[in-house]
């Protein structure tokens, strides 16, 4: 009973904002959107285009326009992966029992299957100013990777120092670049590189550098938060 | 313009109904598996809102990689249960 | 349409957040929440006759395209999502070590 | 010096710290130190980032505002954690993305950057949070904490839509062209909401009680004076520049402000435990700074914040350590706690007696003068409030201080070490000379104000 009260409550709630977004003058009517009074028309005109050098509008916000929020965000990621090992950090570990047995296929196979998501995640990152993709997805597909071998072999334990040392150098040559900006150019995160011709794979200045850098970042960061749910105190 | 009005309209119906089911479920594993589906769903929605990059990226991170975090917590605990 | 769905969702998870009292069922609300929330900021960018923003040359011109901005803003929100998610899990399993439960309603009276 | 080095340095510091985790905690130290510096040597204005000019990019916005916001801020983490070293050693890198966090969140101008930072400052306070080892209470300020950002970014991104801009400058710009508010209620209403979360108003606080009523001497500062002087500050940006409240909106925030500081004054006086006694009373502080900005007292506003922040640094700390000594945070098993240790006694007078109000003391005075100008606004009502609020509030904290001063059987014992008193030492002194000699107040508000006027401005 207090359940659909809830329900009917909160669904009001929803119709409520509805209308009010629909009753609402400013607001754009769904799939009628004009970009001409919003700042992103600037972000598709051709000489920012050329000047930022990226042929993926997404990808020149998210490290170009917006390249400070990425770091923020790469910084949420640390901070919870952070967080994550605080809480999970046992005196005695020891990886968590799937009670599953993976076959000789399996075992081997997987090897060979983390070497091809590596190519991919490698290729997706790279290629992140000209084709969807990029530093985020590219890094989760690596640790994706990480966690097939998890999976595939009940003993495999990743080495975690590894991955922290990756994480701490991705992360403090981001904002080392970032400084750079500040030192060669004017401004924090500028671009200090020339940016090239727009669509080839060696263009768009600092993007490429710093999407690789995202990359091993987020990928060390979920491959770590990874490990570290997939270990548990030895109960000896 | 009409067909895709009728396509969002499915995929929001069955988004609705998926992630209304997750929260009523009795199971916790059936839950995390319904909110995977619901994220599946999402990136059909992504995709048909024109947001490639969005949709690769929820593909993987969302329905892949969290689903695996819920499906070890729970893993995690059922074995100390059974102690 | 797929606007509306967003936003229901977005109440459908507050819903689910208030009603349970399974750290991982608010979890997975929370999720249902950040899905909704993720879809409404990438609807309203969304042109009928827009492409997706990748340009194949910069002198392509009389091209509509859906907003950028979002969808950058969208990526921000979903890894942001994941570390939240990471970390509520974490408690959630140290709730449950202390507690062998993950249901609040167990352990109300030894807070 | 640029200003973007108060976040891009401890950003830096606390990737590398990962590295050597050992030192982390002297990172923080250089860190806090070196940012105090630059503070002073920062220059103010528009800072780009990016080299994009601001619609486009993001930016900073560094006025003696948020100087002032920034000089706590880091001041009060440097203290903090110079005084939990011993006890609490593995924070330091938590303790440095608190402060990019936090430096974050007061220098931006860009909503969506806020809303990042939002998270950073946000998730950090989770972590500190986990050491009052409650995993079930710290869940529930997770879990609410989300709620609360989910909204903002909501309202936002509504905001966003109707605009077409995301940096604050540009967008208030735009909503003076618009001048319709009515469509603005929407947005402003779930923007307020997820910032009330998180700055402690009472409808939106639920988790407070859960972690303030089991914190230690680490967590308690932290959450009770840090987070809420940042997030007092950039409440009072928000209020002031952005939302300025009209009609139906502005009578429904004062009233629910109004009974947040009347309702948990009460549930100061009822309670028992001097932890809740010590987090109701920031509660209602916490809704006192939100309605001095939405009545526009901007000077005093600044002011009880600092004394709040000063005042409940104190206490919370002392209080703290008792609890953890005496092993109870009862008041009646706290009792005589003073009678063995004179100088904290004195120390926790001043703080308790500033927050109150009394003559000779800061709170004097900003309760003086905010009263004088609500009454030249006309706000009848809310100074009949605020003057009962201030009755009960005095009434439960005299009950408090006899209570502690007094003993009753036998004695309890709690040793202070002698950084703490020095530091709690120095802390009232400025509570004492802020409250009798105003004339550097005088000359700080101008500057506040002027400021302000030409963010108001563009």
């Amino acid at each position: 009973m207090k359940k659909l009260f809830g329900l009917i409550l909160f669904m009001g709630l929803g119709v409520l904002i509805i209308l009010a977004l629909n009753n609402t003058i400013s607001f754009p009517k769904f799939g009628s959107v004009d970009l001409s009074d919003r700042v992103a028309d600037a972000y598709l005109d051709n000489d920012n285009v050329s000047e930022v050098g990226s042929a993926n509008i997404v990808t020149a916000i998210v490290v170009g326009y917006r390249g400070f929020d990425t770091l923020g965000e790469v910084t949420v990621l640390f901070i919870s992966a952070l967080g994550v090992a605080f809480l999970f950090s046992f005196k005695k570990e020891k990886r968590l029992d799937l009670k599953f047995k993976p076959n000789f296929m399996l075992k081997h196979g997987s090897k060979l299957l983390f070497g091809i998501m590596l190519v991919v995640s490698l290729y997706i990152i790279t290629h992140g100013h000209l084709t969807p993709g990029g530093g985020f997805p590219g890094g989760a597909i690596i640790a994706s990777g990480v966690l097939l071998l998890y999976l595939a072999d009940d003993k495999f334990r990743s080495n975690i120092k590894g991955f922290k040392v990756l994480e701490g150098v991705a992360g403090s040559l981001f904002v080392i670049i970032g400084l750079l900006g500040l030192i060669l150019a004017t401004s924090f995160l500028e671009n200090f590189i020339a940016s090239g011709t727009v669509g080839q794979l060696l263009s768009a200045g600092i993007i490429p550098i710093i999407y690789v850098l995202i990359g091993l970042k987020v990928g060390s960061e979920i491959a770590s938060v990874v490990d570290n749910f997939l270990t548990e105190e030895e109960s000896a | 313009m009409l067909w895709f009005d009728i396509i969002s309209g499915i995929v929001g119906g069955l988004m609705l109904i998926l992630a209304f089911l997750a929260i009523n479920s009795k199971k916790l594993i059936n839950s995390v598996l319904l909110l995977s589906g619901l994220s599946m769903l999402a990136v059909v929605a992504f995709v048909m809102l024109k947001a490639p990059d969005v949709a690769i990226t929820e593909a993987v991170i969302g329905s892949g990689l969290v689903t695996s975090l819920f499906v070890f917590t729970l893993l995690s605990t059922r074995k100390e249960a059974k102690k | 349409m797929i606007q509306y769905a967003a936003i229901l969702l977005f109440v459908l998870g507050l819903y689910g957040i208030f009603i349970s009292t399974n750290t991982i069922k608010m979890l997975v609300s929370l999720n249902i929440l950040e899905i909704g929330l993720n879809i409404f900021i990438i609807s309203i960018g969304f042109n009928y006759q827009g492409i997706a923003p990748i340009l194949s040359s910069v002198s392509d011109t009389g091209l509509i395209y859906v907003d950028p901005l979002p969808q950058a803003l969208v990526l921000t929100a979903i890894v942001i999502g994941v570390g939240t998610t990471a970390l509520g899990l974490a408690f959630a399993k140290s709730i449950y070590q202390k507690y062998q439960s993950f249901d609040l309603n167990d352990m109300e009276e030894s807070l | 010096m640029s200003a973007v080095l108060l976040i891009a340095i401890p950003l830096l510091a606390a990737f590398i710290s990962i590295l050597f985790k050992k030192y982390s905690i002297y990172l923080l130290f250089a860190v806090t130190i070196f940012n105090i510096a630059n503070v002073f040597l920062a220059t103010e204005g528009i800072i780009i980032i990016g080299g994009f000019s601001p619609p486009l990019g993001i930016s900073l916005l560094v006025d003696t505002y948020s100087k002032i916001a920034l000089l706590l801020v880091n001041a009060l983490v440097l203290v903090i954690a110079a005084l939990n070293v011993k006890a609490y050693p593995k924070y330091g890198t938590i303790l440095l993305l608190v402060v990019a966090g936090l430096n974050g969140l007061v220098l931006t101008n860009d909503l969506f950057n806020f809303f990042v930072f939002l998270e950073i400052s946000g998730i950090a306070a989770y972590l500190i949070t986990a050491s009052n080892k409650k995993p079930i209470t710290t869940f529930r300020y997770l879990v609410i904490g989300a709620i609360g950002s989910s909204l903002f970014l909501l309202g936002l991104i509504i905001l966003y839509s109707m605009f077409g801009t995301l940096n604050m400058v540009d967008m208030i710009k735009e909503i003076a062209l618009n001048n319709n508010y009515q469509e603005l209620v929407l947005p402003f209403t779930l923007m307020f909401i997820g910032l009330g979360v998180e700055a402690k108003l009472l409808p939106f606080n639920s988790w407070v009680k859960g972690i303030l009523g089991h914190s230690n001497t680490f967590s308690g500062p932290m959450i009770a004076s840090v987070y809420a002087s940042a997030m007092g500050f950039v409440l009072g940006r928000f209020i002031t520049n952005l939302f300025n409240f009209e009609g139906m909106l502005l009578t429904v925030v004062l009233v629910i402000l109004v009974a947040g500081i009347v309702l948990s004054d009460i549930m100061a006086f009822a309670s028992k435990k001097s932890r809740e006694i010590l987090l109701f009373s920031s509660v209602a502080q916490a809704s006192m700074i939100a309605l001095l900005f939405v009545n526009g007292i901007i000077i005093w506003a600044v002011y009880l914040i600092i004394a709040n922040a000063l005042s409940k640094t104190v206490m919370f700390m002392i209080i703290n350590k008792a609890q953890k000594d005496v092993g109870s945070d009862e008041v009646k098993s706290l009792q005589g706690l003073f009678a063995n240790n004179l100088v904290i006694g004195i120390i926790f007078t001043i703080a308790t007696l500033s927050v109150m109000g009394l003559p000779l003391l800061v709170g004097f005075t900003i309760k003086l003068n905010f009263l004088t100008e609500l009454a030249d606004a006309g706000q009848i009502w809310t100074i009949a409030f605020i003057l009962i609020a201030s009755v009960v509030e005095g009434i439960y904290f005299v009950k408090l201080l006899l209570k502690l001063w007094y003993p009753e059987g036998n004695l309890i014992k709690v040793n202070y070490h002698l950084s703490f008193k020095l530091v709690f030492a120095i802390i009232a002194l400025a509570l004492l000379t802020f409250g009798v000699y105003q004339a550097p107040l005088d000359k700080l508000d101008n500057t506040v104000d002027t400021v302000m006027e030409v963010v108001n401005n563009g």
